[in-house]
């Protein structure tokens, strides 16, 4: 353990919404040299302790000691003269601007008091190299895909330079291999004595990269550093108490094929890609950032149109031209971006849920409020959901609930045809639990599940066949063993070449 | 010429009309009022597209719509001189504004005649100035109150226009004449921005606050008939109203017995006027100055008549009389 | 607790904004209670506010319109044009001038939702060109003493009661059922809440966003015959600043210019404001120069207040939808 | 390829827009080429050119700005009766002028920004106050003959280039500068794009909001002093819709009102296209009513084109993103 004084110090710090104590007497030291874990549920405070820590908001008591000295962190700005620079959770990227003016943001290279564009970019672009990240430090950030924006703000945070580095979930998005060359890089800073506060909900990636940990519980310290033990099992203990398996999956694969792709294309990375999901299968979907996962969903939801091939659902062809058109045919879409195309923040629950299947609320387009609250309340239940979605705006949610909210809406909506994409990102263990018993309930009732997830493990454990896309085509499929005998490194990347054929697996099953 | 004798302008303010070219025939005239929201104007402009059509002339109207877009008005006029027309018949809210530009028209050769305005000393020479006085016009109405006083003492509300020159002058006319007289008492003075909506708003609420008012006068007609429309809503028909301008439909409403009395300044003819003087002046007949055109109070006992004779009205009445 | 003040007890800031305004009002003017004043009231209000229901469906689904005052100075020109010279019978000349004030929102609606030019553009273009082709029918000229049966729609009572106030009454009436009762109303709220959300969850996106222009087109034809019966009359220069009065009444009673948020019923409230204060500087014949400081004031206050009021509830959201005006 | 079209060559659609459009009146009427009718354009556009500088860094830090209209005839009222009445000297009164109108500016920037009453709402309230307070001077008459040296002001010229020629140029200039090479310029397009991520970056959000509004009342405060010296007067009803024109040039010129996107010069191109489209009218004598509908399409074309030129670029990226407008 670490004896020297720690570089910064969170003393009994206290903060407040709306009168609920959301961080309650937080204590915790950072020292230079340590990755320590800070670990939680959703909600329970971890967030709201970072942005105490990076200035962006004020505790309402307790104190903040750089080398045991007192110091307020007035403003983002103030914190990051003291050395502290943050990946938020909700990015601090600006679409509109370039890669290279957002790494720079706020302190912007200047030469005679003129900004200095080509220092910029130029810069820029060795934080990229560092990162081994291939981006042009000219593209708009609103351009990019969810997971590169991530990039850029792991970029941003590492261009600063700092002593205290705090990442706040940077590897929602990620898959393997970048979160790989993430924690290489992570390393080689703590080698270079800085202190690093690490988030994030995937146990597998934590308990692998970082010293100690502190765990939170509704806002409170549960297990200090000094206590926690650095193994998936004690953190899960402490967090959500005993859940039991982790991975509780259910094998309710039957025969009759639900949903067949035929050698579908689209102008949107999706090439001649084939394959088969039957009643009460979860056919995985596994591939690198940007391998055309996503898209091949947005091809079967029917936001994408089909260049060539046929989306055929029970035996009939389909002709998609629109979302509409899927969700009438029994399909679901839970998308990897839950803020900005999942959740309505203007409703509470309910409405979130009834959305998109209005028509279960009343003849001829009338909504009754009664019928509503009935079917609404009887999937909160079967949801295990908070009882407060139903009063309180779905921005007040955890993240786990907002999720579950999303995926009720399916479930009101009665799909036959669940495509979940990064269903448990940013998710906290034991909501990620009730998602897997979710699919399973799913699968029992002889739905299908498409499961797109950079969570390896997760993958592999959920599913009972495992595709593996690149470049928007369809490589190999394969079963959980196959792919665990292949071992984990590099496992979708161009390394290891001869799949098996795909028609093998197809028998397999039958 | 079928007008009367015109006055001189002051010195600084009468340009050299034997400086125009002499050219004779093939004119293009250029109407340019403050604005087309305010018929008055557009009747003008009728009055001299009549004569026009009937002297074979070229003529043309440019203005903003809003009596507010003075930066408008001057734009067009920069575009009129730039299309050299040979006459520009001018109308402006804002005469410091337009002064540059008429001096640059003058200089180019261009005929320039105010029209609508009594201004002796117009900030820059032009070649003349066709109109009426907007003081001397409410002042009869001012007379004609006094003479038909509907009661000994009389409690009168004032509907003004928005805050500037026209509302001033008029406003300040009809005060001339009445304030001080005996039983006159002026028990409130709101705005009806010059519209009938505005009217009609202000005259609510005036009624509202005053249930004794006995004759309300209104800045113009427009005004007047949005009050009249307030009157007859509130049952309060026999309060005495008295506008100007002489709007067709203004003439009607007093034809009708729901409006009383109105200054008629007769627009059309004044831009019959406003033509004959700017023929004379292309043809350099004109010895410059200023032409007074007739304002005379309208009410019952001599509207016929005028309804009588549309082919000098505009618009047209809405029925034949 | 948003929620709580947005649904359940929203209707509360609005309603003390209008009661304390009244009050100020009222003790300034012992005449503000007259029941001829309160029917006077009654009247100057009913067209605004009623055109502020079409603004206040078309924030909320997460729009704006400029184009109303306009809009109605076409209707109203037209719409005299027919009754009193075109010789339509006045009912049939009703009807038409609904279906035309459909089909100038649905202009909005289109450009706005199918070619995805933004509503303050399309109706900014619409302020402009709807009253210029206003001005082009008779050329120019008002349209005075349409009908005398015209104006018993504005001026008559049924049972003492003013029409205009029933008109008021049952239009607000119907928007609420329509707000919360139908799916196309919860749709409108969704859409503005969030457009891709609203779209992966299959709703009509774009038809939506153009009904929304459909009803505020609708609403500002009724705005316009019932401006007509009130002038008895049509002119191109009808309405003006009659689009922002809406807005006004739509956002001073806690529509979010956001959208996806906003209570139909507390719009009326935010009209019925506006038009007390005027009422009450008009009752102590106050010069219309001070009326506008006045009225910009009253606007600034009022959404301050309401602003005030959200920020505990609103914190969340605000930085998760990551939009702030 | 969307960054190409943004930061590359962002200028080609306006100046495109623009050329069309002359061309069309050049072939409708040959004077328009005349040296003189193109001096009379730089005159016509300087005024709108200048105040749309303002208008579009509003914009572009996330805000719309309703009130420059109503500030200048505020401004032309207190800076003639400075000079004509109050004898203030000229060069003073222009300072003291530029003064108020950062005064002006800064009251709506503090409401929005440090108030967080959405920028709509403070400058459509400063919209009917302004004008209010310019009708309470010399009750509400205009102001005439302020000074000859005045107008000079605006009709001189220099090596036979008119003044307001180079004003617009310089001006420019400068914003375009503070704009792409100053800390300050960059924070607005960061504020614009996403108030949230600029704050936790360090910028200091409220003080850029504040910033953009001080700066667009100077501009309206320019655009004051240039409208006196033009008319050579001062009058509350100078620069009525005068803020229309100017967001519409900053819109046509491609700012998006979502704000962190546009190109000042693309803006000086948009005021050019509106003020050509009216000369070219006028130079026809097309009547007023038909002008306006033709500034209507004009406008939404313009956008349409720059819209739909986006869509490739936006399209795909938008939905992936999950960011649409
Ligand atoms: N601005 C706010 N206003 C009100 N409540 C808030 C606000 N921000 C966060 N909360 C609440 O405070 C609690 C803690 O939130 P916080 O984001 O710190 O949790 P977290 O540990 O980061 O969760 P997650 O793992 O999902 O990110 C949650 O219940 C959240 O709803
Ligand atoms: N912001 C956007 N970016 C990219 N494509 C879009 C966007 N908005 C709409 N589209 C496309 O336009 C089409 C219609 O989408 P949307 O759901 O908005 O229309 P809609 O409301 O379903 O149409 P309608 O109401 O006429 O049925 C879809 O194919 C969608 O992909
Ligand atoms: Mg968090
Ligand atoms: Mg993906």
């Amino acid at each position: 353990m670490n004896t020297s004084p720690p570089l910064w110090e969170v003393v009994d710090v206290t903060k407040a919404y709306a009168g609920v104590k959301v961080n309650d007497g937080i204590c915790l030291q950072l020292h230079a040299g340590q990755i320590h874990a800070l670990l939680g549920e959703n909600g329970s405070g971890k967030s709201t302790l970072i942005k105490t820590l990076s200035g962006a908001h004020q505790p309402d008591s307790g104190r903040l000691l750089r080398h045991g000295e007192p110091v307020v962190l007035s403003s983002p700005s103030a914190a990051r003269e003291f050395g502290v620079s943050t990946v938020f959770q909700e990015f601090s990227v600006v679409g509109a601007l370039s890669v290279a003016e957002n790494i720079y943001l706020g302190r912007p290279p200047t030469k005679g008091g003129k900004l200095d564009w080509a220092a910029m970019r130029e810069s820029a672009r060795r934080v990229l190299e560092s990162m081994a990240v291939e981006l042009d430090v000219d593209a708009e950030v609103a351009s990019l895909p969810v997971a590169q924006q991530q990039l850029v703000e792991i970029a941003k945070a590492l261009a600063a330079d700092a002593s205290l580095i705090i990442l706040d979930e940077p590897t929602t998005a990620l898959s393997v291999e970048e979160i790989d060359v993430l924690h290489r890089l992570l390393k080689r800073l703590k080698a270079e004595r800085r202190a690093i506060l690490y988030i994030s909900h995937r146990l597998d990636e934590v308990v692998e990269l970082v010293d100690v940990a502190t765990i939170l519980k509704d806002g409170q310290v549960v297990s200090s550093a000094a206590q926690s033990k650095i193994d998936i099992p004690y953190i899960v203990k402490c967090m959500v108490g005993d859940v039991g398996e982790h991975y509780p999956k259910e094998r309710n694969a039957r025969t009759e094929v639900l949903l067949e792709a035929r050698s579908i294309s689209t102008d949107n990375r999706v090439r001649d890609v084939s394959f088969t999901l039957h009643r009460g299968e979860v056919l995985g979907l596994g591939g690198v950032l940007g391998s055309g996962r996503t898209e091949i969903a947005r091809a079967i939801f029917g936001l994408d149109r089909l260049k060539a091939g046929q989306i055929v659902l029970r035996g009939e062809p389909l002709r998609l031209r629109h979302p509409r058109d899927a969700i009438a045919a029994g399909i679901a879409l839970v998308p990897e971006n839950r803020k900005s195309d999942g959740l309505f923040f203007n409703f509470t629950g309910f409405p979130n849920i009834s959305i998109a299947n209005l028509r279960r609320l009343g003849r001829y387009g009338t909504l009754h409020p009664a019928r509503e609250r009935e079917q609404c309340r009887e999937l909160l239940r079967e949801l295990e959901l908070s009882p407060h979605a139903e009063h309180r705006t779905v921005g007040l949610l955890s993240g786990g609930n907002q999720q579950k909210v999303v995926i009720g809406r399916w479930l009101h909506a009665d799909a036959d045809v669940f495509i979940l994409d990064e269903p448990t990102q940013g998710i906290d263990i034991g909501a990620k639990i009730a998602v897997y018993r979710l699919i399973n309930r799913l699968t029992a009732a002889g739905k299908g599940v498409i499961l797109i997830s950079s969570d390896y493990d997760e993958l592999v454990a959920m599913s009972d066949r495992v595709c593996t896309i690149r470049h928007g085509r369809l490589v190999a499929q394969r079963t959980p063993a196959e792919l665990r005998e292949a071992g984990q490194r590099g496992v979708w990347g161009e390394s290891e070449a001869g799949a098996a054929p795909v028609h093998s697996i197809e028998l397999s099953i039958v | 010429a079928d007008y009367p004798a015109p006055q001189p302008l002051k010195p600084t303010a009468q340009a050299d009309i034997g400086k125009l070219p002499s050219k004779s025939g093939g004119y293009t005239i250029a109407y340019m009022p403050p604005a087309t929201e305010f018929n008055y104007y557009i009747a003008i402009g009728e009055g001299i597209k009549a004569k026009a059509a009937k002297a074979g002339v070229n003529t043309f109207m440019l203005a903003p719509q809003s009596g507010a877009d003075i930066n408008g008005q001057m734009g067009m006029i920069q575009d009129a001189i730039t299309r050299k027309v040979d006459a520009i018949i001018l109308s402006t809210h804002d005469e410091a504004a337009a002064a540059p530009l008429v001096k640059q028209a003058v200089a180019k050769g261009i005929a320039v005649v105010i029209v609508n305005s009594d201004i002796l000393d117009f900030p820059t020479p032009v070649h003349a100035v066709v109109g009426y006085s907007q003081r001397k016009g409410t002042h009869l109405m001012g007379d004609y109150l006094l003479a038909h006083m509907p009661a000994k003492s009389v409690k009168i509300g004032v509907i003004a226009g928005q805050e500037g020159y026209h509302s001033t002058e008029r406003v300040g006319g009809f005060l001339d004449a009445v304030k001080g007289k005996p039983g006159i008492n002026i028990v409130s003075t709101l705005s009806g921005n010059w519209n009938v909506e505005g009217g009609n708003t202000a005259a609510m609420d005036m009624l509202q606050a005053n249930p004794d008012i006995d004759v309300i006068f209104a800045a113009n007609d427009y005004m007047i008939m949005g009050t009249s429309q307030a009157a007859k809503a509130l049952g309060r028909s026999k309060v005495m109203l008295l506008g100007n301008d002489g709007d067709t439909a203004g003439l009607e409403q007093i034809a009708a017995g729901t409006v009383t009395a109105t200054v008629n300044t007769a627009p059309f003819q004044m831009g019959e006027t406003a033509f004959d003087v700017t023929m004379d002046v292309l043809s350099h007949k004109y010895k410059g100055g200023f032409v007074e055109t007739p304002a005379q109070i309208v009410d019952k006992t001599n509207v016929l008549p005028i309804l009588k004779d549309p082919a000098s009205l505009y618009p047209k009445p809405s029925k034949a009389y | 607790m948003k929620t709580k003040s947005r649904l359940s007890s929203p209707l509360v800031g609005p309603l003390v904004a209008l009661l304390l305004v009244s009050l100020l009002v009222a003790l300034t003017t012992p005449r503000f209670l007259d029941l001829g004043n309160l029917s006077n009231l009654a009247l100057q209000v009913s067209i605004v506010a009623i055109v502020a229901i079409g603004s206040t469906i078309v924030i909320v689904s997460g729009g704006i319109d400029l184009s109303p005052g306009s809009a109605i100075a076409l209707m109203t020109m037209v719409f005299a044009l027919m009754v009193r010279n075109w010789g339509v019978p006045l009912g049939v000349a009703i009807v038409l001038v609904l279906v035309l004030g459909i089909v100038l929102g649905g202009v909005c609606g289109f450009l706005s939702a199918y070619l995805r030019i933004p509503p303050f553009i399309t109706t900014l273009a619409a302020l402009s060109a709807y009253r210029g082709i206003a001005f082009a029918f008779n050329n120019g000229s008002p349209v005075f003493s349409v009908s005398s049966d015209l104006e018993r729609l504005f001026y008559g009572t049924l049972f003492g009661i003013p029409l205009p106030l029933i008109y008021v009454v049952v239009l607000y009436g119907i928007a609420y059922a329509f707000l919360t009762y139908t799916a196309p109303g919860r749709s409108i709220y969704a859409v503005g809440g969030n457009v891709n959300a609203a779209r992966l969850s299959g709703i009509h996106v774009r038809r939506t966003q153009l009904l929304a222009f459909l009803i505020a087109g609708l609403a500002a034809a009724i705005g316009a015959v019932l401006m007509s019966a009130r002038l008895n009359s049509g002119s191109p220069n009808y309405g003006v600043g009659m689009e922002l009065s809406a807005i006004a009444a739509a956002v001073i009673g806690g529509a979010s210019l956001n959208g996806g948020r906003g209570h139909i019923v507390n719009t009326a409230f935010g009209a019925m404001t506006i038009v007390v204060v005027q009422n009450g500087l008009n009752l102590n014949a106050v010069p219309p120069s001070v009326q506008n400081v006045v009225i910009g004031v009253i606007i600034v206050a009022a959404v301050g207040v309401d602003m005030w009021r959200g920020e505990l509830g609103h914190g969340v959201s605000r930085l998760v939808g990551g939009k702030s005006a």
